[in-house]
């Protein structure tokens, strides 16, 4: 196996483009994909970000990775139910996740199973312990 | 002496950004940092939801001021790639040059501070001072010293001509002069390399498990630019080297930016020359369709990511920001264990920090921003309510 | 303690150079051409479409109904102002203007709302756009 | 005494050169160090009050005086009020040795050693200052002070005994009479001179506390160290202070060390020593200012270290070539 995208089945792949990948994939299948991107090509793997975004019928999360070697980014999109939006976190793989997973959490509820140092406020400030401000039913 | 925990911000000196450190140390040894951040949070991402894409441009702008050209650019490129909107040659180089501005002002800006974070005030003072020649060039090209508002969807706002361009290379060969005195500086002068050498190391294996980027990720001798990895407008055509070090301590990252501000300069120079004739923009797209899109760029402090949701129509469905600090933050609490208090700003400069980039929202300006129209009547009520109780 | 004499050597010279500061109040600065400064507005040329209002990103721009004259001139409030000029670019006729004026402080907002006179605003001849 | 006398020693003590005139000298430091430190820099400096901002000092002092003053609520005040009030004290007192007019008001043998000693106690106060403010970093600070006031006091005091011992005198006035007359006699001592004159400014630049060992209050580290705490007028004391110790390093080093002064006769040679003692001493600023403006600070580690292996032996080393030389134990001189 020479390429990241050889990980993935032709229905997962939902868009190519230039140097950009997206990819849709279940939520049990995400930790096996990452860990064997990361051993794939030694490492040499950084996450770029993690959006979370809140689809009034569901949650999204997705995972840009991009790989150095490739010079590619590949989107990891799944899909969560959003009344439990419920993951486990990749942060033992890549522990540069750590603050991308909590920032998440934080602004969407989003929760990281696994994750040692999810807490509410992250970056909001200490009163908003319960608001989760980037859903979409949030008042402002 | 016990262990102590010494309290850096929000509010400290070395810290030009509300951002709070709680350092546990034993005597003048760091044993643990831990960040606290969000405190200039201004729900930025919200707010990106409720304006049209034209405004946006100007908010991604107020992301951060110093590298407000990087944010624009990135904005503006992912609001092409979602819309299939192709910008003119020139306007391209246009943004090159105007994005290379910035990062050489930035990057003079990071190197100032840190020099006086170091106690030496006078080469901050004298980089500060050549920084302002940068500066009156962005000014003159732009309109404005810092905020450029310079790039739009579909290409640059303005032109340059000849007699600007002549300027620019005038001023930048002088700056190039003076910068190689300085690298000398930074390079041999006894007193920055004793206290940067070998203090805040970040091996390349730690640097991507902590997925830092940009110049921090370069310092640890991993070969990683936007610029040369993901080509944005012209860089797949203007020859530049990625600048490397492998001693991975805050001295390596440093000389990276040292040698960067070389390299932009030779990179702007070349774009002068090779600067294409023709139309500067498109005429303006105000509506986007259905699509998802994922730009980055190489902003001073490192990649800068954005990701836009559409929905179709004037305004983004979720427009995620992640700026090169946020990424940097986690590697720096690394770098601190085992290092001395002493140390702290110079580490904590090596990283570049930019709180006001790594938090982008807060609430407070969120909830002002609801009622972004007054009438006359309203302003005059609110004023005079403020001033006269 | 080895010192590196390029430093010293300019940091000697800067004693004989000119000081590169400037006294602000005293010295006025150099400002160039197409500064974005604060903005003017032709009230003859100006049509009414609203566009710089839809546009401007922070709300500074308020459409204001003259009834003497039967249309609407945009009114800036300067204190919102990001100074963008989003509102020249978007305007289909070209009434907004930049001018190098930059010395806005004053303790008082209501010198910083830019308002035509009513005598200023005339009623336009034909095709009055609402 | 008759009236007449009293009258000029009134005169001397509280006007010139005692109070009045040091107060203002301080002062005028201040300006001078931080003008000359802003044309280093390139910049402009002080420039609103008075003529070339000669004021501004006077005018920061005054000001300051009328400040607020922040209640410490768990620090020592009583314990820091003292403190600053005894710290401009000292140096005023060891600034009356110095003989501005050639002569001095206060002058005995051993007056050096007096100096010393009160240069030794200010340290001993701004480690007290800061450890009584019980701020963290304060109290970091005032660590960093204390364990770099040994590494620097010892070699200070070995390299002002040099000249003393070229003139077999322990008295500054005699010292900065003697200097020329007694190098000129014995040519061989001059490189010895020559090298603890190099050395004192260096180690009356970590006396000072001023770049590159600015450690104890570094700002950017421990946001001002042991004074953090200080404000209003008890800043107004610190900084007064401060000006003293900057105007008492430089006389202490341009009198005993560059010398050329005598006992006057007339008023006419009088001025002539003052104006030679203020340019030595002034000469002696500059150096300090130069060495602060070319360089960063270093780390606590590496300056203790640097002193205590360099510094200190290479002192001992100088003085001990001084008192062979001027012993006259080498067999050809």
């Amino acid at each position: 196996m020479k390429s990241v995208k050889e990980l993935f089945s032709e229905q997962e792949i939902v868009a190519e483009r230039a140097r950009r990948v997206y990819v849709k994939i279940s939520k049990d299948k995400l930790r096996d994909v990452v860990k064997k991107m990361v051993e794939l090509h030694d490492g040499q793997v950084y996450l770029s970000c993690i959006t979370g975004v809140d689809w009034i019928d569901r949650m999204e999360v997705a995972y840009n990775i991009w790989v150095l070697p490739e010079s590619c980014n590949y989107t990891l999109k799944v899909d969560l139910p959003r009344d439990n939006p419920e993951i486990t976190s990749i942060s033992d793989i890549i522990p540069g996740a750590l603050f991308h997973e909590c920032e998440v959490y934080d602004l969407l509820g989003i929760v990281f199973k696994g994750n040692p140092i999810l807490k509410k406020p992250f970056i909001l400030p200490e009163g908003m312990k319960k608001e989760f401000p980037l859903r979409k039913d949030y008042k402002i | 002496m016990s262990i102590i925990e010494l309290i850096f911000g929000p509010q400290h000196p070395a810290l030009h950004e509300p951002e709070m450190f709680r350092f546990h140390v034993d005597g003048e040894k760091v044993i643990e940092a831990i960040p606290r951040i969000g405190y200039v949070h201004r729900g930025i991402e919200k707010l990106f939801e409720q304006k049209t894409h034209v405004q946006n441009i100007y908010l991604s702008e107020r992301i951060c001021g110093i590298c407000n050209v990087a944010h624009t650019l990135t904005y503006v490129n992912v609001i092409e790639r979602a819309g299939d909107i192709d910008v003119p040659p020139r306007a391209k180089y246009l943004r090159v040059i105007v994005a290379e501005l910035n990062r050489l002002h930035s990057h003079m800006l990071l190197l100032g501070a840190v020099a006086e974070l170091m106690g030496f005030t006078t080469l901050f003072m004298l980089i500060w001072r050549d920084r302002e020649k940068i500066m009156d060039l962005v000014e003159l090209i732009t309109g404005n010293r810092v905020i450029s508002a310079y790039n739009t969807i579909g290409g640059v706002r303005r032109d340059i001509d000849s007699d600007k361009a002549d300027k620019i290379r005038k001023v930048l060969l002088k700056v190039e002069e003076e910068w190689k005195e300085y690298k000398k500086t930074w390079m041999e002068d006894p007193t920055i390399t004793r206290r940067t050498m070998g203090v805040g190391i970040l091996k390349p294996r730690d640097a991507l498990k902590y997925c830092v980027v940009g110049p921090v990720l370069r310092g640890s001798g991993v070969k990683s630019d936007v610029r040369k990895d993901d080509p944005y407008e012209v860089y797949g055509d203007i020859p530049f080297n990625v600048v490397t070090y492998d001693t991975c301590d805050s001295w390596a990252r440093y000389m990276v930016r040292v040698d960067e501000i070389l390299e932009s300069i030779n990179i702007i120079l070349y774009a002068l020359d090779n600067l294409p004739q023709g139309e500067i923009r498109r005429p303006l797209v105000r509506r986007l369709p259905e699509a998802e899109a994922f730009a980055k760029t190489e902003a001073p402090r490192g990649e800068l990511v954005y990701h836009l949701y559409s929905k179709g129509g004037f305004k983004p469905y979720r427009l995620k920001v992640r700026t090169p600090t946020f990424a940097n933050i986690l590697g720096a609490t690394i770098m601190f264990k085992g290092e001395r208090i002493a140390d702290i700003p110079v580490i904590l400069g090596s990283i570049d920090p930019c709180f006001a980039c790594e938090d982008r929202h807060t609430i407070v300006d969120l909830r002002s921003g609801k009622s972004f129209m007054l009438s006359s009547r309203e302003i005059t009520r609110k004023f005079s309510r403020g001033s006269k109780p | 303690m080895g010192l590196k004499p390029k430093i010293v050597e300019k940091v000697l010279s800067n004693l004989l150079k000119r000081p590169f500061t400037e006294q602000y109040p005293f010295e006025k600065p150099v400002i160039p051409d197409g500064f974005r400064g604060v903005m003017k507005l032709d009230v003859d040329k100006c049509i009414g479409c609203g566009l710089c209002s839809r546009d401007c990103p922070s709300g500074a721009i308020e459409m204001k109904k003259y009834e003497h004259a039967n249309r609407s001139v945009p009114v800036f409030h300067l204190y919102r102002c990001t100074f963008c000029y989003q509102c020249a670019d978007s305007c289909p006729v070209k009434a907004i203007s930049m001018t190098p004026v930059y010395e806005l402080s004053t303790p008082d907002p209501f010198k910083l709302i830019l308002e035509p006179k009513p005598e200023e605003v005339k009623p336009r001849p034909r095709g009055v756009r609402k | 005494m008759t009236p007449l006398e009293l009258l000029i020693f009134i005169t001397q003590t509280l006007v010139f050169p005692g109070f009045a005139y040091l107060f203002l000298l301080a002062l005028f430091t201040e300006w001078y160090v931080r003008k000359l430190a802003a044309r280093f820099e390139n910049r402009l400096g002080p420039t609103y009050t008075g003529p070339h901002g000669l004021l501004q000092p006077l005018a920061d002092f005054v000001k300051l005086l009328f400040k607020e003053e922040i209640e410490l609520k768990y620090a020592d005040n009583a314990l820091i009020n003292g403190t600053l009030i005894i710290l401009p004290a000292l140096f005023i007192a060891a600034l009356f040795v110095i003989p501005w007019l050639g002569f001095s008001l206060v002058s005995f043998e051993g007056d050096l050693i007096l100096v010393i000693l009160l240069t030794g106690i200010s340290s001993g106060l701004l480690y007290a200052i800061g450890w009584f403010s019980k701020n963290p970093y304060s109290v970091v600070g005032a660590v960093r002070a204390i364990s770099q006031y040994l590494a620097f006091d010892i070699p200070l005091f070995i390299l002002l005994l040099v000249p003393a011992v070229i003139t077999n005198s322990l008295s500054i006035s005699t010292i900065s009479h003697k200097l020329w007359p007694s190098l000129l006699a014995n040519p061989w001592l001059i490189p010895v001179w020559a090298l603890s004159l190099g050395l004192v400014i260096l180690v009356e630049q970590a006396e000072l506390e001023e770049n590159p060992f600015s450690i104890p209050h570094a700002e950017q580290e421990i946001v001002a160290g042991y004074f953090v705490e200080i404000s209003g007028r008890r800043l107004a004391f610190y900084d007064l202070a401060r000006d003293m110790q900057i105007l008492l390093a430089g006389s202490l080093i341009g009198v005993t060390f560059l010398g050329l002064t005598w006992n006057p006769r007339s008023p006419l040679e009088a001025a002539l020593n003052f104006i030679i003692v203020l340019a030595e001493t002034l000469l002696v600023i500059f150096e300090l200012v130069l060495i602060k403006c070319v360089t960063a600070r270093l780390r606590i580690d590496q300056v203790l270290e640097a002193f205590w292996t360099y510094v200190i032996p290479l002192s001992i080393f100088i003085l001990s070539i001084a008192i062979i030389v001027k012993g006259g134990l080498f067999p050809w001189v």
